[in-house]
């Protein structure tokens, strides 16, 4: 099974990254871009789990290892069963 | 002759780079502020190291598009000689100057030690105070140098002869150990076809006094210094090959 | 509409309150309730220490500002001065350690730079639970990296530290990072609104909701519902920063504005309230013009946010407009949000309606001081009978597995995920006892270190705080540096307990008689109490930071050995002492023990002897004994030595082998020098009063020691340095 | 309009992050998970623009600014049209 994990700041936490790449794209003139933020994807092969378990597993492994709870945020969708 | 440093938002060794060649290498240096047009008649620009942009996004990708940027890529065009030293080195992979792109240090850590690198081509403009197969002791200090180019690029630069610095031991062997971030071929620094742009992660300028405990940096800028210097008539009569830049 | 409960979540007593309702002649609103709970905080307000600290000797001929300011200066000739301080991050770097330790860099930058100094070194003294947990390491990888990541990005190097692993640590780790900066003497800022009529202006970040309250949360014990609630972490934005430096650096260069101030711990308020206090006046400002990142926010929240990366600056009407220029330049906004007033007074609005009205005086000021309860430190475990303690049958084994302890063994796995070298100066990289940085176009150098060892002074708070104090000038003599002044970060656990304040107590007097030896002043520091997790404190840990200066950079002296053949010679007396060693620790698992007595007036006179003899150029390289005793000491100067040197030594003292191998007894260093000069050096240590002999040689590949012509000793460089070498690195290596 | 960048390595392109990553996971025994890449995502809210001014405009922008086409690819969705 294929699943992805998007993880990302808090929508209150500063993302500085964000903010320098709107910048940019305003200086480039890009000024219908009003804001980015800017966030982390995992694309996680698991093998040998039924959908019922990755849907207990994968936030599991999102909120423990991939985002810092205080900060970030995340969230996952299966992209394929096979 | 006159050096200019580029000043970007986040360059940190602009003023290193500056010291160097004004105060040790005795050279009129000038810096140039990114927001700027004017190159001000230098004849080398130096992209110093730091972290342009606080390499958000990804190392040098926004510092190329800095207006400046668009002149040192006329300028470079023209044979004018850059010389991108680590974050230097990551805009000119970005501005498509040099070949390649750059991948975080295969242990995924920042790294702050002294390397040996190899010259592989004593016949460059960066290099030319130097013997082949010379070995020079040069800090690095970098996060993302680790050397990357589709295969198909790899080849033609090892063909061309484009790589002029790879890592090594101290005795010159180049080996896996001494490859310490993980960089294709042990890549330290390449040219472009013509010779006249240079980039290269270690800083030159952090061993550029015996006080701070390596000299050999000093090589690549006299060699700069050599090369630019025979440019003028007055100095070498005949000269032929310098001419081609002009 | 203010209870207790109330009061108890912003960290006030009923009494405090009371004292707030007297001094600003009314019942405060929410919002000044507020002001006053951060203003009033352990971390801001210093209450339970202020008593205590002002033991400390702070007057010396070089002091241009001592403690108060955001941070210390003192002069150092040819019209420069240097301004250093330093801060713990330490609730915010277990909370989020990466985070936490960068913003914690920030922080300390800004009160660096907010005095018109450039940064120029950053030192890191870390402490985490021991390796082997894999929650300790991760906490360790993230505050080192998050060190990295903000000093490597704003281009100062981080040049030097420390790091012990202790268990106590392993729910509360240690950040404490301290800043140094270069400026002209005649160039300094300090954190004065002046003048009635002149504009405040608001530059860096917007404000945001993070951080509110982090100046109350460093005010608070952690326990497991703290940690659920963990609030307030902020994201550090070194770019910005950095764009901060240079603009605010260019501001005060062109000498257009007044006064200049960072937000730190209680934002806003805090740096509001402080300049107009420490300017004599009153404060005005609009909310509705302050930069503000979320929508919707109050009057409570713009003003008790922490966000990072901010700086409030003063400047007179006129000169608003070319202020404003030079931040354009950098990318930066600097927005008028109010002014300078007469009369003392705050008065704050937001949407047309003035929301704060208090006296900055009463802010800034009266907070409490108080004398909290103390009972002296319980004794320390009593130290093993030196007569049963067993000896290991095998010195080598011993030895190998103490050069690997984390604690002592080789920090470069850290150190080198710091940019050590950028800005050109650092002539001695970290590895050596003290950092040594030039100052270019002068023969002057400076050094600097930070020291502070746990164990001792939990097991005796006095006498550990004076080795703490003595140890760093030690590290500063043997480059060859005099130290001239101090700066101190005290980390202790939660004040309200009388035995802590005991420790507290007991460890400041200790400072204060070992600067008042060394007649050096302390110009600033940081205490951080609460440093408890779940009921459980940790060692109260006094960090010291101390700068000297090197008069001729070329006579600075390392602590490898310079080539085969030179004499060993160890300043200084050994005791039979154990207590408190890592020897204990690492090999019969004990903390116990009275630490290592020390003689300070011995001590001064063993390091002006040894500064006096690099001076006179009879020193070949210099390495002070420190945990691990003289055994370690010299196994790391052959691994710092060209080509990695072995010795042989002779002695015959008395006392047990481990003691004399391993015994931390202070106030040695072991130098070497040139056969022709041994007799000139011992003669000279007899006139100053100072215990040194002749103990071997340099030369071979092995560190042999013989005691009485029976070897106690013998282990290959090589062997000792691959312990040493390896131990972090392998608890670190990415498992597959 | 919000539309979402997604920027991952090419497939011949090494990812060291998302290897590490595999490797922390199996440490700590979730190993079910036999492959992590990591990549990055950017949120972008862009305003005054149509859907196909979008089409044109998105693409541009990843692969001029937030990818590098020497070693990334990038996905990209309309997330909200409003
Ligand atoms: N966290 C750190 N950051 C930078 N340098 C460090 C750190 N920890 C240790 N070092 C460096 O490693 C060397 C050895 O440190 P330490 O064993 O504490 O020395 P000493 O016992 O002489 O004070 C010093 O040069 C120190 O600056
Ligand atoms: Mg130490």
């Amino acid at each position: 099974m294929k699943v992805r994990i998007l993880v990302s700041f808090k929508d209150s936490v500063l993302d500085p990254q964000g903010q320098t790449v709107t910048n940019a794209l305003h200086t480039m003139g890009y000024d219908a871009v009003m804001n980015v933020r800017q966030g982390k994807v995992f694309d996680l092969d698991l093998e040998g789990v039924t959908r019922k378990e990755a849907e207990a597993l994968v936030p599991e492994i999102a909120h423990r290892v991939l985002a810092n709870p205080i900060i970030e945020k995340f969230d996952w969708e299966i992209l394929k069963v096979r | 002759m006159k050096f200019g440093v580029v000043q970007f938002p986040g360059s940190n060794c602009d003023f290193d780079a500056f010291h160097a060649l004004r105060n040790v290498m005795k050279r009129p240096t000038v810096m140039l502020w990114h927001k700027d047009h004017d190159l001000q008649g230098v004849d080398c620009v130096v992209l110093p190291g730091g972290f342009a942009y606080g390499d958000y996004l990804r190392v040098g990708a926004i510092a190329r598009f800095s207006p400046l940027m668009q002149e040192v890529r006329t300028f470079a065009r023209g044979g004018g000689r850059v010389l991108g030293i680590c974050n230097g080195f990551q805009v000119l992979l970005e501005l498509g100057l040099l070949p390649g792109a750059m991948l975080r240090n295969k242990d995924l850590k920042f790294l702050c030690q002294h390397v040996h690198i190899r010259v592989e081509d004593a016949k460059t403009d960066f290099t030319r105070a130097a013997r082949k197969g010379q070995v020079l002791r040069i800090p690095i200090a970098h996060f993302d140098g680790n050397y990357y180019a589709p295969a198909r690029t790899l080849r033609d630069i090892e063909r061309n002869g484009q790589v002029v610095f790879r890592y090594c031991e101290a005795d010159g062997t180049v080996t896996a150990e001494a490859n310490v971030n993980g960089s294709m071929g042990n890549i330290a620094g390449i040219r472009n076809t013509e010779g006249n742009v240079l980039g290269l992660m270690p800083h030159p300028e952090r061993a550029s006094e015996a006080l701070l405990g390596s000299e050999d940096g000093r090589t690549i800028f006299e060699s700069l210094i050599l090369s630019l210097e025979r440019r003028k008539p007055a100095r070498r009569p005949a000269a032929g090959k310098a001419a081609r830049h002009d | 509409m203010i209870d207790k409960a109330l009061l108890d979540q912003h960290n006030l007593t009923e009494d405090e309150y009371r004292l707030i309702v007297e001094l600003i002649g009314k019942e405060p609103n929410l919002t000044e309730l507020g002001i006053f709970s951060v203003m009033w905080s352990e971390h801001c307000g210093y209450k339970s220490s202020r008593v205590h600290l002002k033991k400390l000797p702070t007057e010396g001929s070089r002091v241009v500002q001592g403690p108060g300011e955001n941070a210390g200066i003192l002069d150092i000739g040819d019209g420069q001065v240097v301004v250093f301080k330093i801060e713990s991050h330490n609730h915010p770097s277990y909370i989020e350690p990466y985070q936490g330790a960068a913003t914690g860099v920030g922080g300390i930058l800004r009160d660096i730079f907010t005095m018109g100094a450039r940064p120029i070194a950053v030192l890191d003294s870390l402490r985490f639970g021991p390796p082997d947990d894999p929650k300790n390491r991760s906490v360790m990888e993230g505050v080192v990296s998050g060190i990295a990541g903000y000093g490597n990005s704003i281009g100062v190097p981080t040049v030097g530290g420390e790091v012990y692993f202790d268990p106590c640590y392993a729910l509360n780790p240690l950040v404490n990072v301290f800043c140094l900066g270069l400026a002209d003497k005649d160039k300094i800022f300090y954190a004065k609104a002046e003048g009635a009529g002149n504009k405040v202006l608001y530059v860096g970040a917007k404000t945001g909701r993070d951080g509110i309250h982090g100046a109350t949360m460093a005010s608070a014990e952690f326990g497991k519902e703290t940690e659920h609630k963990r609030p307030n972490v902020q994201v550090g934005d070194p770019f910005r920063e950095k764009l901060l430096v240079e603009a605010c650096l260019e501001v005060m260069d062109r000498g257009i504005i007044v006064g200049i101030q960072d937000m730190g711990a209680a934002g806003l308020t805090c740096s509001t309230m402080e300049m107009a206090a420490k300017g004599g006046m009153g404060i005005v400002v609009d909310l509705d013009k302050v930069p503000q990142r979320e929508i919707g926010m109050t009057p409570y929240e713009i003003l008790l946010s922490e966000s990072q990366e901010r700086m409030l600056l003063v400047a007179a009407p006129e000169k608003v407009a070319a202020v404003q220029a030079i931040f354009a330049k950098w990318d930066l906004d600097a927005p008028v949000i109010g002014e300078v007033i007469e009369g003392g007074r705050a008065r704050i609005s937001f949407k047309g309606e003035v929301v704060v009205d208090v006296p900055v005086d009463a802010v800034v000021n009266l907070c409490p001081a108080y004398n909290r309860p103390i009972v002296a430190p319980a004794p320390p475990p009593p130290a093993p009978d030196l007569d049963v303690l067993p000896l290991p049958a095998d010195l080598g084994d011993v030895f190998l597995k103490i050069l690997a302890s984390p604690t002592i063994a080789d920090k470069q796995w850290v150190f080198r995920q710091y940019d050590h070298m950028v800005q050109v100066n650092t002539v001695f990289l970290p590895g050596a006892d003290a950092a040594v940085l030039r100052i270019k176009g002068s023969k002057k150098a400076l050094a600097m270190t930070l020291d502070g060892n746990g164990l001792y002074t939990r097991l005796d708070p006095r006498t550990g705080a004076r080795i703490a104090v003595a140890e760093a000038c030690r590290n500063l003599a043997c480059v060859g540096a005099r130290p001239i002044g101090v700066t101190n970060c005290l980390n202790f656990g939660n004040p309200e307990k009388p035995e802590v304040m005991g420790q507290f107590e007991q460890a400041v007097t200790g400072i204060a008689e070992a600067c008042r030896t060394f007649a050096i002043p302390v110009t600033g520091g940081n205490v951080s109490f609460y440093n408890d997790t779940e009921g459980l404190s940790i060692h109260p840990t006094p960090v010291l930071g101390i700068v000297g200066i090197i008069k001729d950079i070329r006579k600075a002296v390392r602590p490898g050995f310079r080539a085969a053949g030179d004499t060993v010679v160890l300043i200084g007396e050994s005791l039979e002492e154990l207590g408190g060693t890592e020897y204990l620790k690492t090999f019969h698992g004990l903390e116990a023990g009275a630490p290592p007595a020390i003689d300070l007036e011995q001590e001064k006179l063993n390091q002006e002897f040894l500064l006096d003899s690099i001076e006179a150029g009879l020193i070949r390289s210099a390495h002070d004994l420190s945990e691990g005793g003289l055994a370690v000491a010299l196994a790391e100067c052959a691994f710092h030595g060209q080509g990695q040197v072995g010795c042989a030594i002779d002695l015959d003292d008395a006392g047990r082998d481990d003691a004399l191998l391993f015994g931390e007894s202070q106030s040695r260093i072991v130098v070497t020098c040139r056969r022709a000069n041994v007799a000139g050096l011992l003669k000279g240590a007899v006139a100053a009063g100072v215990p040194a002999k002749a103990i071997g040689r340099t030369g071979g590949t092995a560190i042999l020691v013989r005691r009485s012509g029976r070897e106690i000793l013998h282990v290959p460089v090589d062997e000792a340095f691959h312990a040493w070498k390896d131990s972090l690195p392998a608890f670190f290596k990415v498992r597959t």
